[in-house]
Parts: structure tokens; sequence; C-alpha cells
């Protein structure tokens, strides 16, 4: 299998153009995820008996497949990005929703204790000790999460949509593997690229964590 | 909407549809042995490869780095590019899905050893017990439980990816969503996602159920 | 040169009742043939001094006809036979003229066919030559002979569309032992065909492989495969005087022939379809 | 002053955790509840600041019914030190004790300059203040937990085993730290402990409590040692009762008179008249630790049994020596302490 | 016998834990490694089984130098208690117990037999040995843990602050245990621990360790509470050094006299002899505690303290009167004590 690079050399724009495309999907579905499981997961946390039910839903939507989605989804969002965020960030529930479970269950009750026992109310509790302590635990979830996120994009090749994954089916289509590499590599490097973003950000956002010893 | 999954009941429903070499049964068999054998492969992969990293606790960083990588690999170029290097076979799928099984059973591994406390590996070294022992009498046994945890999760993900295999033309239950779609039937792509959906969640709690049962000594 | 465009995030905006100042849309099925298709309707449109955009790599028709109603995309190169046999598939009209009388016919509201053009694209039925010297085979009625010896590769749909395993049953009385769902003329039938896990292949006769593998397509004496003369599918909305006879000049000027040139270029010499298409209408004077 | 009136408290699980305690904690005092593991320490103290609610009964802080109070506004009136200093990890040293006045609403300028101050009051420094609660010793986090505590400025103090995960040195440092501190604030302070030792150093008075959440008995330290009310009150408080008593009495009263002079053994001073050694007539030597007259009744009895003429060498605030006292006299003014104390209780 | 030769530590990271250490510990003897936290006590330990190899130096175990020998081999050969035990989550008590004899290739029914027997000697019930060991208590844990190591009969045992965790009471019972097994079996005890009153009670000899992993001082208790080398081990070992010695001495050979008839205070008897109480003549009672002979002569001086004559009531086995003891026949016997310490010092 050869690559044929005088390709690739023609189609900088075009894979550039593509990339940043299926960042932006990615990025927009985790964006969503976490604004969406973060209230759940408070509720998971807090309502033990709601637990089971939210994990498993989340669990059950993460199974089902993606043309599925996309075919049920298409008299309501049509053949636009939404369709394809929507999908995604579907998708993205189950690590984020369990995760920021975890998170939360793994700040020490004791902290929790002290915020209560100085006055704090429950809300600012919440903002300003758990969320704070749980944010390793999140952003574990928030970088697996992403970089799911980014090898998943291509599915909505079906809808048109997809990023680099029009790639895939455009060197399928042609018997031509050259797009095919190009968009995995390009997909992967995406994807360790934009976790090295996330562990520095989340370094910046946890300076407790810093010189642990 | 109700019109469809009445008939989505309907489709599942009927025993015309369970029988024969398209029929539900035979495309679930088909399904649970390329998830299954996929499953088992990257198990044969990740579970050495975790026990020993997290035995030497050498290597973490790269094979956890690695095993990122590995989950950022798009499953439909994976498929694509080992099906153009190989040609039809069930290969590109079993690449696919072993490549997506393997990090989340390696990093699941490395945990549950990382897990363990360092104290009671102290122990089983303090008693005289050589590596091998302190591997399998005493890290093993305690990490066993986020093991089947990252089995359980590479699991799932290998049933729901599994449709991919119709992709290339052969069976399993993407089966219905490939053929459906195709033949306009909308039905029959819903029957095949719910019935995935089923066989993950299915397979999940069997899994989870046999979990608590072998460690229901073990405290919280 | 652009090949391959990304989704931008706008969809088109439907202008006001047949008009194309708000600019047009074309869509794409996910095969190379019809990316080029698109392409080309794209040149003579952008000559004609309307705004395009082009939306390739779309699926099936379960997906692409919901978006043209809904205005996601306004036009989309079809085939006559494959079109109504999505829209009506009782019907069996089987020449050109009559097929386009059955689509206007058959045709959702919102939606119209512009006039077919000369070239066309028909499914067909091949084998490799040695399978044909092997049983004997030159047409479809001899696959009858070998009936439960052979197996069929085809598009999923082909199971359960006349031109396809129903129809080569009711006119020819042929059956297969097995149908292997595979894709539509592309790498998964082709391979199949070549590694002998299937003994008969339904392609399109644009198809450059056909003659570049030496492969036999069978004869139709009985004509159950219409021919599928490539048509403008297009919402009412767009379909004003100057897309219609941009469109029209078009359908005029490309042959068969041509279009299976266009095919090989990019198939074979992996030339973007957008940069065949835009040479393809320079050389004609149709950009 | 805080009041139990009746106070139940049985957890939805059915365990009892305090049995029908009325107890007067009095204002500016210390109040050291002691008992074994599970007898209801805990629970007591948390009622006070309303992190537990009692069954029946009623609490009072300075006369006012804690229930009717918010709970959140009661808390952040009482400093609350928890059990191996419960600090915020995200937060730094500094931000963890303005703590209480960012959440009164003090401005983060005034909170931080108070924490930075009540940092010094502790016995950090300035520089501790910027790292995080991980990077300080066992030690240091608790002085941090008490700095938190003291932040608003609280008149009622609760701090449940605050010391119990340091070494002991740093145990009695923290002792004579919080000692001090009291002294110069007198704040109400209920202290949970279940070391005897710590209680009868720090408590005004101490209750003792017996699993099941039984207050068994409440009294002065002395009291309690001379007196304990029962069984399991005396075998709580060790067999060194008799001595322990001892340690809460200085040698302040007891009488002194000059060294002795050409006997056996001579006590040998400094240029400046400080207590060197004892000498034999045969050249041995053996070490004195003169005692001031803040010392305690035990350590004098501890030096006149290590001294080999059962003389403890007594010096002024200089380290100049004033005289001697006889073991003689430090028994009799044990035996008085006893007494008293038996009179007393 | 153990022998450390000259033996340094360091670990990678720049740290030296044990600098230079020469020590003999005596076969069949309890050696106490004390020092505050950090000095290198756990290291010391540790190189004796080869958990951690040592920098230079030597180290012999009957005098076989240990580096000679197969780690695993080694450490099956000797016991090792763990702070807090470190007990195998997933295994029953009995199992865990089991772990060397089953290492051995003992086969699993004689390791389980013998198992079920160590059960006993540390005082557990069989029923305990099935359970898990996150059902049982601190203390009783640290009995399994100590069980774990006496499986195999090693002649010697590595205890690194085995009772840290359990609260006073539980202490006491499994230091006594700890001293009845020694009597039994009379291994060669190697005990870490950072509790001066437990190194005293437990200790044949005592080995002081300062941090950076300097031995500065080893002896017998009685010594280094008599003669404590330097500043630091006289810090260490607490104020009440004096007194503490006196744990270490019997009531045995200190004379008695008849009770005293007719003066203030009369010593009141039940009709087996046994004493009840001191009476005075207005009719005061004031509790007396009866000693034995092997009763220290610390429980001595405390109850003479709390006697209301100075008189410490004693009685034989069975709790009869045999005589009392003057305040001054304690004192002198004490004062006996730390010369006869200074002396052997
Ligand atoms: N939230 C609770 N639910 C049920 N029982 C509880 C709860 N909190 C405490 N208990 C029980 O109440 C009793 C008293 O607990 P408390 O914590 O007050 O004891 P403590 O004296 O502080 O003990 P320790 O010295 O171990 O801290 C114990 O038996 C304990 O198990
Ligand atoms: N594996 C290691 N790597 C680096 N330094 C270590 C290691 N183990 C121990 N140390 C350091 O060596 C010194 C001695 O440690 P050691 O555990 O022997 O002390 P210890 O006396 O047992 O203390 P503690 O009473 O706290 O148990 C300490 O400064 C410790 O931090
Ligand atoms: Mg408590
Ligand atoms: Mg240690």
């Amino acid at each position: 299998m050869t690559i044929d690079w005088s390709w690739i050399g023609d189609h900088t724009d075009d894979l550039t153009s593509l990339t940043l495309s299926h960042l932006q999907a990615a990025m927009t579905a985790v964006f969503l995820g976490v604004l969406i499981s973060l209230p759940l997961a408070v509720v998971a946390h807090r309502i033990r008996p709601l637990r089971g039910f939210l994990l498993g839903v989340s669990n059950v939507l993460f199974t089902i497949p993606s043309i599925a989605i996309f075919v049920l989804l298409l008299p309501v969002s049509g053949l636009t990005r939404t369709t394809t965020v929507i999908g995604l960030t579907v998708y993205t529930l189950v690590v984020l929703l369990r995760n920021t479970v975890e998170g939360l269950d793994s700040v020490p009750a004791k902290t929790k204790e002290a915020a209560k026992a100085m006055g704090t109310r429950p809300l600012r509790t919440l903002l300003t000790v758990e969320f704070p302590l749980a944010l390793p635990v999140i952003m574990a979830g928030v970088r697996i999460a992403t970089v799911m996120s980014i090898s998943l994009v291509s599915v909505a090749t079906y809808i048109g949509d997809g990023g680099l994954g029009q790639l895939f089916t455009d060197g399928f289509q042609r018997n031509f593997p050259t797009p095919v590499i190009a968009g995995v590599v390009l997909t992967i490097l995406l994807a360790v690229v934009a976790d090295a973003l996330l562990v520095a950000v989340q370094y910046v956002l946890t300076p407790w964590r810093r010189r642990r010893a | 909407m109700y019109e469809l999954f009445k008939n989505l009941g309907t489709w599942l429903t009927s025993g015309a549809n369970w029988s024969g070499s398209d029929g539900i049964a035979h495309r679930l068999a088909e399904h649970l042995q390329y998830s299954l054998l996929a499953t088992l492969i990257a198990a044969a992969i990740g579970l050495p490869l975790g026990l020993l990293i997290g035995h030497t606790g050498k290597g973490a960083f790269v094979a956890i780095n690695l095993a990122s990588f590995g989950r950022a690999l798009p499953t439909v170029g994976l498929v694509v590019l080992v099906f153009l290097a190989g040609g039809l076979s069930m290969l590109p799928v079993y690449v696919a899905l072993v490549a997506l099984a393997v990090p989340a059973i390696v990093t699941n591994t490395y945990a549950g050893m990382t897990a363990v406390d360092p104290e009671v590996r102290d122990a089983a070294r303090g008693q005289g017990m050589r590596g091998h022992q302190v591997l399998f009498q005493v890290e093993l046994p305690l990490a066993l439980p986020l093991i089947m945890t990252g089995l359980r999760l590479a699991l799932i993900q290998v049933v729901a990816t599994a449709t991919i295999a119709a992709y290339v033309s052969f069976g399993g239950l993407g089966r219905y969503v490939f053929d459906g779609l195709a033949q306009r039937d909308l039905v029959q792509v819903l029957g095949g996602a719910v019935l995935v959906a089923v066989v993950a969640v299915a397979l999940d709690l069997l899994l989870s159920g046999l979990q608590r049962f072998l460690f229901r000594h073990r405290t919280a | 040169a652009s090949g391959i465009t990304s989704l931008d995030s706008q969809g088109s905006s439907s202008g006001g009742g047949g008009s194309s100042k708000g600019g047009v849309t074309i869509g794409t099925a996910n095969f190379t043939e019809n990316q080029v298709l698109g392409y080309l309707y794209a040149a003579v449109l952008r000559k004609a001094g309307v705004k395009v955009k082009v939306r390739p790599n779309l699926g099936t028709r379960e997906i692409v006809i919901p978006a043209l109603k809904a205005g996601d995309i306004d036009l989309l190169p079809e085939y006559q036979g494959a079109l109504l046999n999505y829209l009506a598939p009782k019907d069996d009209s089987a020449e050109p003229g009559t097929m386009q009388n059955a689509l206007t016919l058959a045709m959702p509201s919102g939606l119209q066919v512009l006039p077919y053009g000369q070239a066309a694209d028909s499914d067909c039925f091949v084998v490799t030559r040695e399978t044909a010297r092997k049983y004997g085979l030159t047409t479809l009625a001899d696959l009858a002979k070998q009936n439960g010896k052979l197996v069929i590769g085809a598009a999923p749909e082909v199971k359960k569309r006349r031109v396809g395993a129903i129809g080569l049953k009711e006119v020819y009385g042929v059956e297969f032992k097995e149908f292997k769902s595979l894709d539509s003329d592309g790498p998964l039938v082709k391979g199949a065909l070549k590694k002998g896990d299937v003994d008969v292949a339904n392609l399109f006769t644009t198809d450059t492989d056909i003659a570049a593998d030496d492969w036999v397509v069978l004869t139709d004496p009985k004509n159950l495969i219409p021919s599928q003369h490539i048509v403008p599918l297009i919402a009412d909305r767009v379909a004003d005087d100057t897309v219609r006879k941009a469109l029209a000049r078009i359908g005029n000027v490309l042959t068969t022939a041509q279009l299976t040139e266009l095919n090989r270029l990019v198939d074979k010499d992996k030339k973007d379809p957008e940069d065949v298409a835009n040479d393809y209408a320079r050389q004609h004077g149709l950009a | 002053m805080i009041q139990f009136d009746a106070v139940h408290k049985r957890f939805p699980n059915g365990t009892t955790a305090v049995h029908d305690l009325t107890l007067r904690m009095p204002e500016g005092g210390v109040t050291v509840l002691v008992g074994s593991s599970g007898c209801g320490k805990t629970t007591t103290l948390r009622m006070i600041n309303r992190m537990v609610e009692p069954t029946s009964g009623t609490i009072r802080v300075g006369g006012k019914d804690v229930t009717r109070q918010d709970a959140a506004e009661l808390r952040r009136s009482i400093g609350y030190v928890i059990q191996q200093a419960g600090l915020f990890p995200h937060r730094t040293v500094l931000d963890n004790i303005a703590t209480v006045p960012l959440l009164l609403g003090h401005g983060r300028r005034r909170a931080r300059a108070k924490a930075a101050e009540l940092l010094e009051t502790v016995g950090l420094t300035a520089e501790a203040g910027k790292r995080y609660p991980h990077q300080l010793s066992g030690g240091q986090q608790q002085r941090v937990g008490v700095a938190r505590a003291l932040a608003a400025d609280p008149p009622v103090l609760l701090m449940d085993e605050p010391f119990g995960a340091v070494d002991p040195v740093v145990r009695t440092q923290l002792q004579d730290e919080l000692l001090r501190l009291q002294k110069e604030l007198s704040k109400t302070i209920v202290f949970v402990t279940h070391d005897v030792d710590e209680a009868v150093r720090l408590g005004d008075q101490i209750a003792i409590f017996r699993t099941g959440g039984h207050l068994v008995q409440c009294a002065s330290p002395a009291e309690l040692l001379a007196r304990p009310a029962d069984d399991f009150v005396a075998d709580f408080l060790g067999a060194e009762r008799g001595l322990k008593l001892l340690s809460l009495k200085t040698l302040a009263g007891v009488p002194q008179g000059p060294a002795p002079e050409g006997e056996a053994w001579t006590l040998v001073l400094d240029a400046a008249d400080k207590p060197l050694h004892w000498a034999s007539k045969d050249g041995a030597e053996i070490p004195v630790r003169p005692l001031k007259d803040g010392d305690s009744l035990l350590a004098a009895l501890d030096e006149s049994i290590a001294s080999p003429t059962g003389l403890v060498a007594r010096v002024d605030a200089a380290g100049r020596l004033t005289g001697v006292t006889s073991r003689d006299d430090i028994h009799r003014h044990a035996g008085q302490a006893h007494s008293e104390a038996r009179v007393a209780a």
C-alpha cells in the first residue's frame, strides 16, 4: 500500500478544512456533553436510586448504532451539522456521566463536611468544593470523551458530514488508500493534540496537584 | 412514530424473522461470535500488557498513551484501510474491533493493579512470595474487579461497533441496519439497532451479575 | 482543486418560488460517477451565473430525498430507473419516455425531474470470462440453467428490487444459491467477483473495470433492465429558467462513453471528481 | 455558655449515640469530652453546630436554642476543628483560613489579611500561607485547622480530636499553644479526645461518656482523679491516677530550705548560681534537673526519685538556685492535693 | 542473633535513611527500635529480610550474611508483622495465616491445621478464621498479622509498629499477649515503635535513632532511663523518666510491716482478710488498691500518694493482706533502682 504524496500535496487545503470541521464537530459534542452531564451527574450523585437508572440509560444510548441515531434524527434536524453533533453528544454521555459521578463520589466526605461545618450552603459547596475536587476525575472523562468523539466523527459520513471521515468513503470508493491513510493519521494526530491540550488545561486548573510529594 | 414502533414490535416478534440464514437467531449468533472473539483476542493482548506494566510499574506512561492513541483510531477508517490492504475478509473487522477493545482493557487492568494497596503488595513480598506469586496470588485477584469492569466496557463497545461487519458484507446484526437502510426499511434498521443495544446491555448485566457473585466477599 | 469539501454549517436558503437567485445546493450520492455529475451540474450552473454549492458523499436515497424535500439540498443528479423504483416500486415502465412520464407522476410535491440527458448508466449483471465459459453464460436467461448453484453479489437493496433478484426470478426464472449483500458497484462487489466469492455481480454499465478486467456483461433479451438516463431531480423552489436551460445543455452534450471515460479518470487515475468535471466542461464549452 | 437539656440522639439505623444528656459547658472554659470509641463524643459535639440534629431535647448556645437559628449562619458563628484537620486540599493555606470570613462577605482582601494574622497566631510563617495543605506536615495542618476555626473570631470553638494524628512531641507543642491561645482569647471550647492525659491537661471540666451515649461523670480533672464515680471511670483514667493528680498542682507553695553542705552529695553550681549536677565525695556526678515554681508536683516527685539525695533543686525564673525541697515536703503537698480533691468532689 | 556491621542505606533520591549502623540484636531477646518519624526504623527493619538492600555494610542473621541467601527464602524464614497488619483482603483469616506454610509447600491441609492452632494462640476463635480481614476489628487484625508471621515458626520476628492503629486499651492487651508469647516461644524479635512506654514495656534492649538514621544509644530500658546519652535521648524519653524507671521494678523485695492499729486511719478488711478501704476515726472512707508482689514500684508509689497514710496495702495471690509498705521503703528501693541502673550503664 503506497502513499501518493502528490495527492496529499494537492489537497492540503481540503485536508485542513476537513480537519477543522472534524475538530469542530467533536469539540461541540464534548462541550454539550459536559453541559448535559454535569447536572445529571449531580442528580445521580445525590439521589442514589436515580444513579443506576441514569448510568443505565447512558449505557444503552451508547450501544445504539450511529446510523440508527442519524436516521431517527433526520426528520428532526435534517442533513445538518446539528444531526452529527447530537449523535456524537449522545455517545459522549456514557463516559462523561460516569466519570463526573465518580469524580463527585471521590471527593472526601471529610472535606464536604468541613465545608458544611464552616457554614457553606449546599450549592456553594458544590461549586467551590465538590466540582474543583472532582475535576481530575471529570477531566479524565473529558479526555476520553474527546478522543472518542474525534474517532467517532467519521461515522457521520453517512449523512455527508463526518469531517476526515469523508476521506475514508472517498478512498474506499476509488480503491485508493492515500486519502484513507491521511484521514486515519490526521484523526489520531488531532486526538493526540487535543488530549495534550486538555492535560495542559487540567494542569492550569488544578494548581494544588502540581507538587505532589 | 407510533406506527413505526408498532411495526418494530411486529418485526421483532414475528417468528419468520427469527429463522433461516438471514434470521435474527442466526444474525445474533454471528454478532455474538464476532464480539466475543474480538474481545477475547483483545483480552489476550491487553490483559498481559496491563498486568505487566502494573506489576513492574515500568512503561506505564508509554502504555497509557498508546491506549489513548488506540482509542483515537477511527473504526471506519481502520476497516477501510485494512480492507484496501488485504482485501475482503473478516480481518479488517477484527482488527478494528480489537483495536477498539484493547485500550479499555489495558487501562483498566493497569488501574486495577495500581489500586492494589501497596501495603498488601509489600506484605506479600515480606512473606517471601516471589514476583510471579505476588502477581498471581495477590495483585491479580485484588485487581480483578477493575479488570472485569474493563472487560465489560470493552465488550459493550465491541458489541455496539460489530455492526461494522455488515459494512464490509459480513453478517451480524449490522446486516439489518445496512440492509434496512438500502431497502428503505426503517423498521428493519431500528430492529437491528434495538437488538444490538439489547445484546450489549444483556451481556453487561450478565457480566456485572457474575462480577457481583464472584466478589461478594469484598468490601465496598 | 477541491475533490471533497466539508459540510459547512449553513444549509442553503430556499429562495422564493422557483428562483435560483439565492443559490443552488447540489447534493451527490457517495459514489464517484454521481459526484462527477454533481460537479458537472455545478460547472454549467456557475457558467449561467448561479451561485452553487456542492455537498458530495450523501449516502443513500433514504437520506438524500428527505433532505431534498427539507431544503438541505436543492438538486441531485439521478437515474431514471432507480429513482422510479424508489418513488413507485410497482411501476414497470421500461422506455425512457414512459419512465419520464411515470416519474413526473410519482414526483412528491415540491420536487420535479427535468428532461433526461442522453447519457445513460444502466444496471447490468456481469460474470468473469472464466465463469461465462465454464457455465456457458451469455444472457441472463442462461443463468436459469444453473439455478441454485450461483452466488450473486449486489447492493442490499437489489435483493428486493425488480431490477434485481425479484425481476430475474419473474422474468428469467433465475434462482441463486445465495444473495450476498455488498455495495453498489463499489470495491466490495468487484473485489468479491474478482476473488470468486460471488459468481454474478450487479454493476453499472459505465464502470470502466468491466472492460479493464474483461468481464462479461450478460445480455437482457427480455428487456428486464430499463435503460437509465441521467435526469436532474430538483426542488421546485430553485427550478427557474436559468437552471433548466443550463442543465438541459449538459444533458444534451454528455454521452455515455464520455461519462465512462470521466469515471475512469477518477477511479483509475485518482483525479478529483471536481477537476475532471471542470476540465470536461471547459473542453466542451460548457464553462 | 452551652447548655444541653435532656438531649437524645438516635440514628435512623437504631443506634442510640447520645442518651438523655444534660450538661452545662461554662463560658470561656474548656470542656473535654472523653470516652472509648463510639461512645457519642463526636455526635454530642456536632449537635452543637447542628451538623447532627438531636432526636429530642434542647441545646442552647449563649441562651439561644440552636434549632431556632439558620444552620449555615449558626455554623459560621461557631469554630469547628475537625478530626485530622479536614482542610480543603485545593485551596492554599491562606484561603483555607479565610473560608468563613469570605462566607460572611468580608471581601477577599480583608479576609486574607485576617488569615495572615492568624497564621502567625498559630505559629506558622507567612510563606506557609501560600502552600497547599498536602505540602505541610501533620502538625502544621492541625495548626491551620485551628486557625481556620478561629478566623471569624467565634465565641465558641468545637474541636474533634484535633491532635489525634500527630506524634507525641508535636502533640505536646500543640496543646501548649492551645492553652496559650485560650488564655489570650478565652473562648468557650468543647474538646473531644480519647487521651486521658490530654483531657487532664486541657480541661477545665471533663465529661466522661460510656458506650451507648451515657454521660457517666462530669467534673474538674482533680475531682475526677480523686473521686472517680465508678469503676468504669477509674479504669478509664488508668492505673497512675494518683500521680496524674499531681500533674495538676505546682510547686509554688511547697517550702524550700538551703542546699545541704558537707554531706555525702553536694549540689554544684556555676558562677551564675545555676545548678550543674550532684557530686559525691568520691567524685561521682549525677545530673540535676532544677525546677521552677510553675513546674508540677509530678515533675518534682520524678526529680526527687532520680536525685541521689531525694532533694529537688529549685530555681527562679533566671535559673538561679533558690533552695531545695525534700521528698517529704513534696509528699505532704501531694497528700494535701488528694484530700482537697476528695473534699471538693 | 542479628548483627549489623557498618550498615549504610542511601535511597536513590539521595535520602540517607540509615547511617553507619553497627548493632547487635541478641538471640531470643526483644530489640526495640524507637525514634521520631522518618529516622530510619522501618528501613533498618526491612534490611534484615532484604525488603530493602543496604548500600554498604553487612547484615548477618544467625551468622549468615543475608545477601548471600535467596531473598524469597530468607523472608519465609523470618516472620514479618507489618504496620496496620497488611493482611490480604481477598483471603480468609485462616488462609492469610497459612500463607507462608503454603509457600513452603506444606500442603493445604497441614497449613490450615497449623493456622487454626495459631489462631487460638493469638486469642481468636476458630469462627474468626472463616471471616475476611475487613470483618475483624483493628485489634483482631493485628492478632492475625502476628499469627501469620508466626506460622512458619521462624526464629526471627520483625514487627513494624504492629500496634500503632489500635486504641490504648486493646494495645495493652496485645502487648501483654506478645510478652506471654515471647516467654513461651522465645523468638528473636525486632520491634519498631515510636511510643516510649511501649518500648520500655517490651524491650530487652532499646535502640534510639535520630533523624538521618543515626543510632544514638542502645541499652536496656533501665540503663536508658537512668543514663540517657544526651539531651536528645532524655527529651525523647520524656519528662517522667525517673518514674518510668520504677515501672520496671517490682515490689517483690520491698519490706512490709504490720498494718497500723489505733491511729488516725485504719485499714478495714473483710472476713477473708481482703483489704476493703481506709477508715478514719471520724468515719471517712477512702478506697484502697491492694498490690501484689508482681506489681511495679510505680504502682506502689501511685498508691502510696493516694493513700491517706502513705502506706500501701500488700496482698498475696489470693488477695489476702500480707502487710503494708511505707512510702519511705518504696523510695529507698526506687533510689536503689536508679543507682543500679546508673552503675550498669
Ligand atoms: N450517621 C450515623 N448513622 C448511624 N450511626 C451513627 C452515625 N454516626 C455515628 N453513629 C454511631 O453512633 C455512635 C456514636 O458515634 P460517635 O461518632 O459520636 O462516637 P465517638 O465517641 O466520636 O467515637 P470515636 O472515638 O470513634 O470518634 C457509634 O456507635 C456510631 O457508630
Ligand atoms: N523508598 C524510599 N525512597 C526514598 N526515601 C525513602 C524510601 N523509604 C524511606 N525513605 C526515607 O528514608 C527515611 C527513613 O524512612 P523510614 O521509613 O525508615 O523511617 P521510620 O523511622 O520508619 O519512620 P516512621 O516512624 O514514620 O515510620 C525517611 O526520610 C524516608 O522519607
Ligand atoms: Mg469521634
Ligand atoms: Mg516506619
